[in-house]
């Protein structure tokens, strides 16, 4: 994309990177600053070690010399271990003669804090911890494996290195504030996205009332081409705090605009100074949330921490995504219409906002609108069949499920979301006379 | 279909030429892809529709036969393709394909391998996600199959984001010289688990890899392949639930009857997606939506997996 | 119970039967009269052989000196065939070398009437039919079943004779007539029942504008005990057709009755005349159902041939379901109050409803009221909330999902009702103010 | 919980009693069975309630503490002692409950045979539909389990429909006096295939069977097992999906921000079953639902089937 940072598989010094712990016990987005440092049980580590690193790299807090510190896990090839839910499926069936108390273990909490002092690895202290328990033996092998995982958990951490693309953002926020977004699960967002044709070189107007996440998820789609235009119908501009955390070089930035309502229509622009402002204010909000997307809620405060070590990378860029929209643009749009429209505003109607933006869409361009009720989009759909504005109309809902795969053991999950908003979408058509001779 | 530069988007200035793709609408259930062509007709239950009246018209518009029977002239989008194509195999549809594609991190420039191609529904938004600088290779078995989905590409004019092979991806795996070049892989294969190893030396390191199988057996198989060299194996299922809406009118105050507020829904179905029956303008009405009655209970499952960062 | 037909595995003659034909590619509901025929093909067969015959039998079509008969099967033990759709799986790999074209087959039309005019068999013309063709050996062992599957059902259609319960009925509606019972699809029935803790004993309040289903379905739980109370608002009473094809015996169908709200209320009871009227009327209906209920569209006309057969075993009947009910009755409900309430009436306005039947109710009753729509629920349960006359409450909606278990091929069902409506439940509260001092 | 005769039936003449179990009313995810004890109480964080306040007190009641906190009294079905048994296992609930009884065609007089009783939670629903004349058969492996089933039986006042056997089914199979007798048998094994040959025997002709078991591979080995005897071989999953509401201002008219019809929500809990956040009363305000967000995903399959009739 010509920005090499884009298309990397190494972190780099500044980068955005998302972490996860325990394999998605946590989840901590970061960037990568020298100072940041982050709080995993109660030590502090560095994040220095993870710069250069490929992304997807393991690390492990060890104790060394200067305290604790992230050391790169080399992987092994072989079994993974997963998660297991609370069935009693026949495997474990001859768990019954097993009595887990207490005194099953000969390790105190003294005898380990012990051993850290001495230096003995979290790996270590877990096969310590499995030599000493009368009962592990007595356990089947899959109870065994699950007692492993556990004391790894707690004793041996790992840090896995993603990435942050939208899936993952998203899912994020769905788990830990689904409110900031809406409650807008990644599969209906993935929807959006088709619906609407996200593609390269198209100009996307979006009202993201969720955070940024739509205008991101459009930003990353559109690969430094075309334009999101997220639009405000009112003075005040929507938060877009969520587009940091995305890696965004300065050629896809650059594509993500703000504008008004009111510029579109003829004549007006004159709301540009006040969104300036509100910028620049949400500038400090977004760093909250940077550091503090944490999926245990009693880290948050810990996670939060990270804040003022990240500042600084953050206002070295160059280009800042979510700049108003020149004139020139904005005179572009007025003649040729934007390509195509997406909509979460879940506090807002929804037919209202259809009657405004639609005079500047092209014709045949695609529209997906989401919200958490059924009532407004229905009501809208009516309308919009009604008035002949658009056709193709489709109200949907999309129902995902996880599958836990195991030899034996294989069923649906037995947490699941029930529910992930409802998508309108259609087609506008042409309705000038001109074309209706 | 996919803009290869700025020129290219829809545009409120962009009017139907000789020689462009059209989506002919009737209903929401009933759509076809034609080429432009000067000349030509376009024969249906509403009549005959000269093609060269289409030609100067915006998309979007609507056009009318000589019995003024009438259809809309819509741009093309990977959405509306898979509603038209021509089934060769089992096709994916719109909620596994967008699920997939964010799942597998596909943005502009990715290079992604696909087997099989089948009937090329995925093919078709695989290249708008990579587009405009990224890469789609896809192989299919079928010797024929390949070149009718290299047909489709040349219509849409994806063709120059995909390259078509024919190879046994099963048996042989994919080609050598494509060791390392890839973001993502897809597979919709019987046999997924001979062609993962493979797919696991294609893969850029922290690839991700999506196998599709309407079988648990399937799952269960390509999981425990997966294993050896993948790591954050999940597996998901996906589907859409539609919803119809109702106007009905609301009668306050007691009938003869009781208590009846809400007249009986009347049914005239207008188009059939758009699903909803309309009653007279009298009185105050209301909307209602429910579930529509049948769905497609299960397309398949996705199981994902990253390659592990060795 | 004290009626033995009500328990027997036998069926008799006047019984109410559901017939499956070829595994459920058509259902009829049939009454044994002498007279009773069944179109299957083009083939009218009398029903005589299955009376006496166990619930459960298999019969088929055989030609005899006096046309066709249905002839009672003898099972075997060993693998079912069960349908598989139109899936590629694994095993289907191997197909891709069948060309399966007419040539394949070599005995025509024309040699099958000369087989069956000389007797032969459904079964010998379906061996006939592999034996001549070209491509069965080639197939895979399981497209040879789907062959053999298809020509059986084709040559030698089988009828299995069940006994008639509220799931198989409901299910029955709900694939052929979903609007004769508003939709409700037999696991939303279930639901209904357990929420309306339907128990022996019970004085169960229903207003049923869903042809009888609901009536049907709470009678056969009471079992000849309690009441059901079939409720109308205004003074037309709402039809109870289906309850005719549930096998009741007199003992249950007196449990069944009718009552007009105004009857309940201080001083009234003057629509009993007209009820009576109504329900003549409504035998009528009620035939052309029990002969109507075919699966496959194009058969409607020829099941519906049988009713005139049938009407003489149901007017036999000394005690008829549905009768209104008596002063005494009403005099007892009025002092108790019913002991719970069902509500399935899907054009009608739900808190209107609620609001005239809850004071009929004893205090903890619980009621379920189903409804196609979420809006008018919503709406019930928030008017029940703030003014506080239940707690417990709670919408839902059921989803089912059947699978296809083969091997190799396990997976959900490719078609699926997607909808089975929604359920308001909840529990009376006292409101009385001698209780609150 | 389940009336033995008229009598026994929910009334308006019917009062607390000594003696009668209680089901104490919080919040719908608040709830407790109480045995009504002169001279007890029960103590709660609304404070502590005299069990002799609530004696002569109809059902449905509403009963205050000593510091005005309250509760309310209501009569016990077998939906709310699901909700508030003690979990000795994984229980089954109302979905499935319901499914299978409709499905097990279990009226009134027959007879059900259950292996394991677990918990005890389908048990009540099984006798529930029984009586008054039918009968439970239920067996338990453990000794333990079976013996507070019976506890609890006694409790709820089932035990004259509910005989508790402590038997190993899938070892030994159901007792050999039962051949013959069953309507319908309910297993809910880990290795129902074990017990399916037993069932058989146990079964009426045309009689039916339901297994419950939480993973697919149980299920296909079941099936499997059932294809020998059975027939009408179906498998199900039920899930339940609950709605909450909530109340929300319609400002019609653009504010300063736009076109803010709707209010945003305020969330301010009332009963958590009853979710919904209430909104001042200025104002007209509309009521709109949505699903839930976290429900159970999966309890387990449920497969019937029918003795085949030879």
């Amino acid at each position: 994309m010509g920005d090499s940072n884009q298309s990397s598989r190494l972190t780099w010094e500044g980068c955005s990177v998302l972490l996860d712990i325990n394999d998605g016990e946590r989840l901590v987005f970061a960037r990568l600053s020298p100072a940041a440092t982050l709080k995993i049980g109660k030590k502090n580590c560095s994040l220095q070690p993870i710069v250069g690193c490929p992304f997807g790299s393991s690390f492990r807090v060890e104790d060394g010399k200067d305290g604790p510190y992230l050391s790169l896990v080399v992987a092994t090839e072989g079994g993974n271990i997963q998660d297991e839910e609370n069935v009693t499926c026949e495997e474990l069936k001859d768990n019954r003669a097993l009595v887990d108390n207490n005194t099953a273990q000969s390790l105190t909490g003294d005898d380990i804090d012990e051993m850290r002092r001495q230096g003995v690895t979290g790996d270590q202290i877990v096969e310590a911890l499995i030599a000493n328990s009368t009962t592990f033996e007595k356990k089947t092998s899959f109870s065994q494996e699950k007692y492993r995982l556990r004391k790894q958990k707690k004793y041996a951490p790992r840090v896995l290195v993603r990435r942050p693309f939208v899936r993952s953002i998203c899912d994020a926020y769905f788990r830990k504030y689904p409110d900031r977004i809406g409650c807008l699960r990644s599969d209906s967002l993935a929807l959006l996205l088709s619906m609407a044709n996200v593609a390269a070189y198209s100009d996307v107007l979006v009202v993201d009332m969720v955070g940024g996440i739509v205008t991101g998820a459009v930003a990353e789609r559109l690969g430094g081409t075309g334009y999101v235009c997220n639009m405000h119908l009112g003075v005040t501009p929507h938060s877009m705090e969520i587009v940091r955390i995305f890696n965004f070089s300065n050629d896809i930035c650059k594509r993500i605009v703000r504008c008004c309502l009111n510029d579109l229509c003829p004549g007006q622009n004159g709301s540009h100074a006040q969104i300036q402002n509100m910028e620049s204010e949400s500038v400090n909000q977004l760093d909250v949330m940077e550091g503090g997307i944490s999926v245990k809620e009693n880290r948050t405060t810990v996670d939060a921490s990270n804040k003022t070590a990240k500042r600084d990378p953050t206002t070295n860029k160059a280009i800042k995504a979510g700049e108003v929209a020149s004139e020139e643009l904005i005179g572009l749009w007025k003649e040729r219409g934007f390509s195509s429209l997406i909509v979460a505003a879940p506090d807002l109607d929804v037919w209202s906002i259809m009657q405004k933006l639609l005079p500047h869409l092209a014709y045949s361009a695609p529209f997906a609108i989401y919200h958490q009720y059924l009532q407004p989009l229905a009501e809208c759909m009516h309308n919009l069949q009604r008035e002949k504005i658009a056709i193709g109309l489709q109200i949907s809902e999309p129902w995902l499920r996880e599958y836990q795969v195991l030899p034996s053991r294989t069923h649906p999950r037995m947490q699941m979301s029930a529910f992930g908003g409802y998508i309108l979408s259609g087609t506008v058509i042409c309705t000038s006379e001109s074309d209706v001779q | 279909m996919i803009p290869a530069d700025p020129s290219g988007r829809l545009s409120l200035l962009r009017r139907i030429q000789e020689g462009d793709l059209v989506i002919v609408y009737e209903r929401h259930d009933h759509m076809k892809a034609v080429k432009v062509i000067n000349g030509s007709v376009l024969q249906n239950r509403f009549g005959v529709f000269k093609h060269s009246d289409w030609i100067g018209k915006k998309f979007g518009s609507k056009v009318f036969s000589h019995k003024k029977g009438f259809v809309y002239l819509l741009a093309p989008t990977p959405e509306l393709w898979t509603l038209v194509l021509s089934h060769r195999t089992q096709i994916l549809y719109i909620a596994d394909i967008s699920f997939l594609v964010m799942y597998l991190e596909i943005v502009p420039g990715c290079v992604v391998l696909e087997s099989g191609t089948g009937s090329g529904s995925l093919t078709t938004s695989l290249a708008r996600a990579v587009a405009p600088m990224g890469h789609v290779h896809t192989f299919d078995f079928h010797e024929q199959r390949a070149a009718s989905a290299r047909e489709d590409f040349e219509k849409t004019g994806v063709n120059k984001l995909v390259t078509v092979g024919v190879r046994d991806i099963q048996g042989e795996g994919f080609p050598d010289e494509l060791i390392g070049q890839a973001d993502a892989v897809f597979l919709d294969l019987p046999q997924p688990w001979l062609a993962i190893p493979s797919a696991g030396k294609m893969l850029k390191a922290d690839g991700i890899l999506c196998s599709f199988s309407p079988c648990i057996e399937q799952v269960q198989r390509s999981c425990e392949t997966l294993e050896l060299k993948f790591t954050d194996i999940r597996t998901f299922e996906i589907l859409l639930r539609t919803y119809e809406i109702k106007e009905v009118r609301a009668e306050v105050g007691e009938g003869d009857d009781g208590f009846s507020l809400r007249s009986p829904p009347r049914k005239k179905r207008q188009h059939s997606t758009e699903k909803g029956s309309a009653v007279e303008a009298s009185g105050a009405t209301t909307v209602m939506a429910k579930p529509c009655s049948e769905t497609r209970g299960h397309t398949g499952y996705l199981t994902f997996a990253r390659l592990k960062c060795l």
